[in-house]
């Protein structure tokens, strides 16, 4: 493949950057978002081209056999550490990273084109624009990645660039304090990711995905049975590298940087924190999966973490206020069951499973609808709060009747999330549950009650939203629907996660490149969609119609309902652990250790030679008599002492 | 009896003595000056006494003492010039109140 | 042998100058102090002329005892307001003055009389033995450059003389 | 010996120091025009050695140090003038002409006596530069004086707060420092020669007599580490750094930590590990211990700090201790990643410590608690002092990033536990590196405005942007493009890694 393409989708949107960054100043409103939505128009075009080629094309560097290769268009010596190990920069095109090239061009490029509309006026619009193409840069490297260290530089950039947008409402301290807070969060996690590189390197002396992932058994021959803590090294290494992922992901315990995360535009949430930057956990697993197949401790760690946060997310999503919120805790539930997925599947055939790779296939494949309806309602749920002004469902309440676009696209999303055939999302639920049956009844059982419960708090908010009752505020202040630019997107995304669910995912992508053929599983299905369904109804019974159910229902556990409100206290056990312990204590107490201690023996060295001076300096009194007084005892002591030796 | 070098050393010690216990003791400047004049002068009695006892054939140490009574002459005039000075701008010479350059 | 009239003469000069030392330091005023250095001055010049040398005396009188002396007493009273206190001269320190003076007497004394210099040569014989200095030689001696002759320090302490009168005058003079 | 190009190095600031001296010490317009042009002129004359050093290696030049020269200076003890530069030193003369050229233009306005400032930084400039260039060790500490003298005037002179305090400290404690030094270099010299030979300071000489009995080693390794360890801020000698960086006026704290601290890594490993090599490998964990606290304590207490210098003093400190750390570790990719932690917290330092100047010289407070919002009062500086603190932190695509990690990989190539437990602890300091970088453009930069009186404040001159300019661009070069300075100072370790592994057996 020529390398133009690709380097052109990596170079577009920095260019964009410079460009609007440095540039963006001295420009109006309106070119630079021209700018920007025509520089991600183009990369999406490109990319587009790039993974149709990638899949269709039938090229013998990208399918043998009917099997699907992995190809580096481009690996270039960036920094050597080694002679053997190398950073480089480089395209490596294989199922996942096409796909993740699709997903995240057309969501950033529709987010460019909304936010037009949702941002018109915002002061710092330029700044806005830049950022976003940094963070599409930077997402589309981390995607393409060749090697672990690459996927680390540029997951960094994400990182930042989410900081930057968390931020971008520079002006509000609640805006400073959760940019601030997802990059920390974040960051402590990627400490567990490098250290987990760190290891993982040093024993396989490579950094590259290609020969990690095509020789596992190597990668665990390589350690030589080393053990850390009764742990395999590369058990150990595994786990960091995926705490690095939890960061991102915001898996249990880190997950409390995204609800707060929301506090930046609400196309960023879309982008960022639902469809791209925190999918990059489960894109990282699933890039080292091989590997991850050789440490059983690693997957059943994956899959446990991934289990508790998708149940945890779930039922806080159930009792926030805020729709960006629950659409955020919906979203860690979401990711957590594309662990779950990944976690249950296997590399290798299970006895009496047909395909032991289908959790991988299908966890790719949630990822994907996901993306699409979680930014349709990302991009509807800032319909709404630009429309109303508020984030809270109180200040909403039959609102189809204003804002039928938006209610109709926000219902598909719904539909999708909760998993309702033919939505997109029955599609990988279906198989996502499947494949977790498969591996053990357990994990079956307890993710369809997670799906269960998704149906039930996306209805709740549906109905709460676009039901219930009108909010009188609507008389001085009537809601509509958005311009075109908002409305376009939430359409085109509208239609995707309708017909997503057909597209015959497990032919383009699957862990070994070899094709598999979806097919329903009738009882998983029947027994999902009737969960489903069920909670759809008993949503749609609490919250279609004002009434004193849910109140009543919250007056039965008041104290569950609260701490589930509170998000079981997460933030103020952190808040705790970080500012009373190690702000504080560690912090201050260093602080003082170095001005009291350390600085004071300095010091003290200093005031023990000025004493000592002052001391000794009435010696030096100017007296004359004082003088020749010494000098003459001093003489009368010189000649006895010589006298007396030489006697 | 003869009048021999330990007989002139003897005086010319208790000499140098006194004048160590009136240089060290004296507040007034001019006293120090006189108890220093009485150290010169036991040294000076000293080279005589050596050039005449050791030395009889040479005039090295009446030279010597010579140079030393036209340097104590000099050195007088200015300490004296100096006292007067000092006298002029504190009112007396005592050493105990000349400390403004100390430190 | 020396004479006895020498010997006797040195008894008195000597008790002379150890008395006289000892008052200059220990007298309570300054005029009294500067009279007793007189004495002792003198007595050196005695000393002196006993000694054999002649002109040392007479320089010893001329300058010591007449010059500096008369530069004493004018810086006394110049500095000294007459029927005042002030004419009293205080000591500090007297302990360590007597220690220091006491020690370094002893050590000294000690020296002198553990070197054998109790059975060098009389008096008598030195002066023998030596030949009479004549102002012809001292003069020589002052002025030329050979081997024991003292040109150039001559020369030296002239210059120094010079700058001290210029000093003195600097110093002294009422700005 | 004008005919050799290091030799110009030194005489150029000398020029400066007599140009400057024939100013009138009113006339700005005179001393900027003699700044500008012999800082512009050493800037070029380091980028021409570094195309120049890089050609001859791609020729095939493989001696140890290129453009050497040497001059007798004093025979008796048989000092040189002796020159010559490997690819680390190169690197490090760009370093110190990007910095003097880029603090000319931050104390475009200093005040008062702006003359004898220039002078004093002149003469700063003469010992660095000399520093750098020199192999024979007397000269190397007889330049190494040079530079550290003038920082007293210039902080007690120019300085704020509780200047003479600090002054008198700083002062005090490198002086301290460089007595040991002086020990320990006595020692190597008298050391330096087989039995009957003759006695040398020159560093290619001392390596390869490696004449030094190891147990007088120990005792000069230790010396010589501890001597420019003081100088490298290394924990518990460290604290001359906030007080000093705290009260020095902006281009001397931009020197300072910039290039002076530098100094302290460069001679532990010109000198310490080199022509120590037996003892480098005996004694490293002791100080291995020492650097690694340095990160992580240094990193802790940037955290609470309120004053801006004192939090990149601190964050000196932390990452100061990096490059001891790394150089401690004994293996090329570690030294490497020390070398490149150098130029990169040289200039991010440097950049740190220029806004701050500016900012400082604006709202005359160095207080976050009493700053807010500055970004939108004044964006060109607060963009600048993002990108500086993305790259303490250790953003990829700029310095930081770049040194960080192959120092962590270098580090992580010791496999025994107690090298693996300090490097891990020495990793946690980018996360407490991101907390008060954070914390700092949190409560400086963005939030609401805390002081009205800022909202009048004006944005960066032009002088102030080229000087931020020329940082940053260095900063993102050699973020991106890191590898031709690895190729740049890649010879330069063979014969020290020689020397450690031919000790270590």
């Amino acid at each position: 493949m020529d390398i133009t393409l690709p380097i052109l989708i990596l170079a577009i949107p920095i260019t964009m950057f410079l460009v609007l960054g440095i540039g963006g100043v001295k420009m109006s409103h309106k070119l630079a978002g021209i700018l920007g939505i025509l520089g991600m128009g183009t990369t999406a075009v490109l990319a587009y081209i790039v993974a149709f080629t990638y899949f269709f094309s039938g090229d013998a560097n990208f399918i043998l056999d009917g099997v699907r290769q992995q190809y580096q268009v481009f690996d270039v010596t960036w920094l050597a550490f080694t002679q053997t190990l190398v950073v480089n920069i480089g395209f490596l095109l294989d199922p996942i990273s096409a796909m993740m090239l699709v997903v995240i061009t057309t969501i950033s490029f529709m987010v460019h084109l909304y936010s037009w509309g949702y941002m018109e006026g915002e002061p710092g619009f330029q700044r806005y624009y830049a950022f976003l193409s940094l963070f599409s840069f930077s997402m589309l490297g981390l995607v393409v990645a060749t090697n672990i260290f690459q996927m680390y530089i540029f997951w960094e950039l994400v990182g930042v660039s989410s900081y930057l947008l968390i931020g971008f409402f520079y002006k509000l301290p609640s805006a400073v304090s959760a940019s601030k807070k997802a990059f920390i969060v974040t960051r402590f996690a990627d400490l567990g990711f490098l250290i987990g590189i760190l290891l993982l390197s040093f024993y396989t002396d490579t950094f590259n995905f290609v020969d990690m992932t095509t020789n596992p058994e190597g990668v665990l021959a390589s350690t030589g049975g080393a053990t850390f803590m009764g742990a395999s090294v590369l058990t150990w290494a595994m786990v960091l590298i995926f705490t690095g992922g939890m960061g991102k992901s915001a898996m249990m315990p880190l997950h409390i940087w995204l609800p707060d995360a929301m506090e930046g535009p609400t196309p960023v949430s879309a982008l960022i924190h639902a469809a791209t930057m925190v999918v990059a956990g489960v894109y990282l697993v699933a890039r080292m999966f091989p590997v991850y197949c050789v440490v059983d401790a690693a997957m059943t760690f994956i899959c446990v973490i991934g289990a508790i946060t998708a149940f945890y997310a779930a039922v806080v999503a159930c009792a926030q206020i805020d729709i960006k919120r629950i659409l955020a805790f919906s979203t860690i539930s979401q990711i957590a069951f594309m662990m779950v997925s990944l976690g249950v599947a296997y590399d290798k055939p299970i006895e009496g499973v047909h395909y032991s790779g289908l959790g991988y296939m299908a966890g790719m494949f949630h990822l994907f609808t996901h993306a699409m309806f979680k930014a349709l309602l990302f991009l509807g749920a800032g319909a709404l709060i630009h429309a109303v002004h508020s984030n809270n469902y109180t200040s909403m309440g039959g609102l189809r009747k204003y804002m039928p676009i938006t209610h109709v696209t926000f219902l598909i999303g719904c539909l999708a999330i909760a998993g309702i055939w033919p939505f997109a999302g029955f599609f990988s639920k279906d198989e996502m549950l499947a494949a977790m049956f498969a591996r053990h009844w357990f994990w079956g059982a307890w993710m369809t009650m997670v799906a269960g419960l998704t149906a039930f708090y996306m209805f709740r908010m549906y109905f709460l939203v676009f039901w219930w009752e009108e909010n009188p505020h609507y008389k001085e202040h009537k809601p509509h629907d958005a311009p075109w630019q908002m409305s376009l997107p939430l359409i085109f995304l509208g239609a995707v996660s309708i017909v997503a669910g057909f597209i015959p995912f497990g032919e383009l992508v699957t862990w070994n490149g070899e094709p598999y053929h979806i097919h329903i599983e009738a009882p998983v299905a029947a027994t999902s969609l009737v969960v489903a369904v069920c909670a759809i109804a008993l949503a749609a019974a609490m919250y279609m119609k004002k009434n004193a159910l849910p109140t009543k229902v919250k007056n039965m556990c008041p104290a569950l309902w609260t701490a589930a409100h509170r998000r079981f206290y997460w933030d103020e056990i952190y808040m705790f652990i970080t500012h009373r312990i190690i702000f504080d204590i560690i912090c201050k107490g260093i602080a003082w250790f170095d001005r009291h201690i350390i600085d004071a023996t300095m010091d003290a060295f200093a005031k023990i030679t000025q004493k000592t001076s002052y001391a000794i300096r009435g010696m030096q009194s100017g007296e004359i008599q004082s003088y020749v007084g010494w000098y003459i005892a001093g003489a009368v002591a010189v000649a006895a002492i010589t006298w007396l030796c030489l006697i | 009896m003869d009048l021999s070098m330990l007989w002139y050393l003897v005086p010319s010690v208790v000499m140098f003595a006194c004048g160590i216990y009136g240089f060290v003791t004296r507040k007034n400047l001019i006293a120090i000056l006189i108890s220093l004049e009485l150290m010169l002068n036991s040294a000076d009695l000293n080279f005589v006494v050596f050039n005449r006892f050791l030395f009889p054939g040479s005039m090295d140490g009446m030279v010597f003492t010579l140079f030393a009574i036209a340097i104590a002459a000099a050195e007088t005039a200015i300490a004296i010039a100096i006292i007067i000075n000092i006298y002029r701008s504190i009112g007396n010479t005592d050493v105990t109140e000349i400390n403004k350059m100390k430190f | 042998m020396d004479s006895v009239g020498n010997i006797i003469v040195y008894f008195i000069v000597a008790i002379a100058i150890v008395f006289f030392s000892f008052k200059a330091v220990t007298t309570g005023k300054i005029l009294r102090a500067a009279t007793y250095l007189l004495f002792v001055l003198l007595g050196t010049a005695v000393f002196y002329f006993q000694l054999g040398y002649q002109f040392l005396g007479a320089v010893q009188i001329a300058v010591y005892a007449g010059g500096i002396m008369v530069l004493f007493v004018f810086a006394i009273l110049l500095t000294h307001k007459p029927n005042d206190a002030s004419g009293m001269i205080e000591s500090h320190r007297k302990t360590i003055g007597v220690v220091l003076s006491g020690a370094s007497a002893v050590l000294l004394l000690f020296a002198l009389f553990y070197m054998p210099l109790l059975h060098g040569a009389s008096l008598a014989e030195c002066i023998q033995a030596g030949h009479g200095i004549t102002m012809r030689e001292i003069g020589e001696a002052f002025t030329g450059s050979g081997r024991f002759q003292y040109l150039l320090p001559f020369e030296a302490i002239s210059v120094l003389l010079l700058a001290c009168i210029i000093g003195g005058v600097t110093v002294a003079r009422k700005s | 010996m004008f005919g050799n190009i290091l030799i110009w190095f030194v005489v150029i600031p000398v020029i400066m120091m007599a140009g400057l001296g024939l100013c009138r010490n009113s006339s700005m317009n005179a001393i900027r025009a003699v700044m500008v042009v012999c800082s512009t002129v050493l800037l070029g004359l380091s980028i021409w050695l570094c195309v120049d050093f890089l050609r001859l290696r791609e020729m095939g030049v493989s001696d140890e140090m290129l453009y050497t020269g040497s001059w007798m200076w004093y025979a008796p003890l048989n000092i040189h003038l002796a020159v010559g530069v490997d690819g680390i030193s190169v690197l490090m003369l760009l370093l110190s002409s990007v910095i003097v050229f880029a603090g000319t233009f931050a104390s475009w306005k200093i005040s008062p006596l702006p003359k004898n400032f220039f002078l004093w930084f002149a003469l700063l400039s003469t010992g660095v530069f000399g520093f750098f260039i020199s192999i024979d060790i007397f000269t190397m500490f007889m330049f190494y004086e040079v530079a550290l003298i003038p920082m007293y005037l210039l902080i007690g002179v120019w300085g704020t707060g509780r200047k003479e305090y600090s002054a008198m400290k700083l002062t005090l404690m490198l002086m301290g420092g460089s007595a040991f030094l002086m020990l320990g270099l006595l020692g190597i010299y008298w050391h330096s020669a087989p039995e009957g030979g003759q006695l040398t300071w020159n560093i290619l000489e001392i390596s390869r007599n490696a004449s030094i009995a190891p147990e007088w080693q120990n005792m000069l390794f230790c010396f010589t580490f501890v001597g420019f360890g003081v100088l490298g801020a290394m924990f518990p000698f460290h604290t001359w750094s906030p007080d000093g960086h705290a009260c020095a006026p902006t281009a001397v704290s931009m020197l300072h930590a910039g290039v002076l601290m530098k100094l302290g890594g460069y001679g532990c490993f010109r000198i310490a590990i080199y022509l120590l090599p037996q003892a480098a490998n005996e004694l490293a964990w002791i100080f291995i211990v020492l650097t690694g606290v340095s990160i992580v304590y240094g990193a802790f207490s940037a955290c609470v700090q309120t004053d801006l210098k004192y939090i990149n003093a601190y964050s000196s400190v932390s990452h100061c201790g990096m490059v001891l750390f790394a150089i401690l570790m004994l293996n090329t990719t570690a030294m490497t990643g020390a070398i490149l932690q150098m130029l990169s917290h040289g200039l991010m330092t440097a950049l740190f410590f220029a806004l701050i100047g500016m900012i400082y010289g604006r709202t005359h407070t160095r207080d976050i608690r009493q700053m807010g919002g500055l970004m939108k009062i004044m964006p060109y500086l607060g963009v600048c002092y993002m990108i500086a603190g993305f790259a303490s932190l250790g953003l990829p695509g700029l310095s930081g990033f770049v040194a960080e990690m192959t120092i962590f990989f270098g580090s992580f190539q010791n496999a025994d536990l107690f090298h693996r437990i300090f490097v891990i602890a020495a990793t946690c300091s980018i996360v407490i590196t991101a907390v008060y970088i954070l914390r700092v453009v949190g409560k400086l930069l963005l939030g609401p405005v805390q002081d009205e009186h800022h909202l009048q404040l004006t944005d960066a001159t032009w002088f102030e942007r080229l000087s931020t300019v020329t940082l940053i661009l260095c900063i993102a070069g050699i973020g991106c493009f890191p590898n031709w300075i690895n190729e740049t100072i890649q010879h330069s370790f063979a014969p020290i890694m020689a020397a450690i592994q031919s000790a270590a057996l």
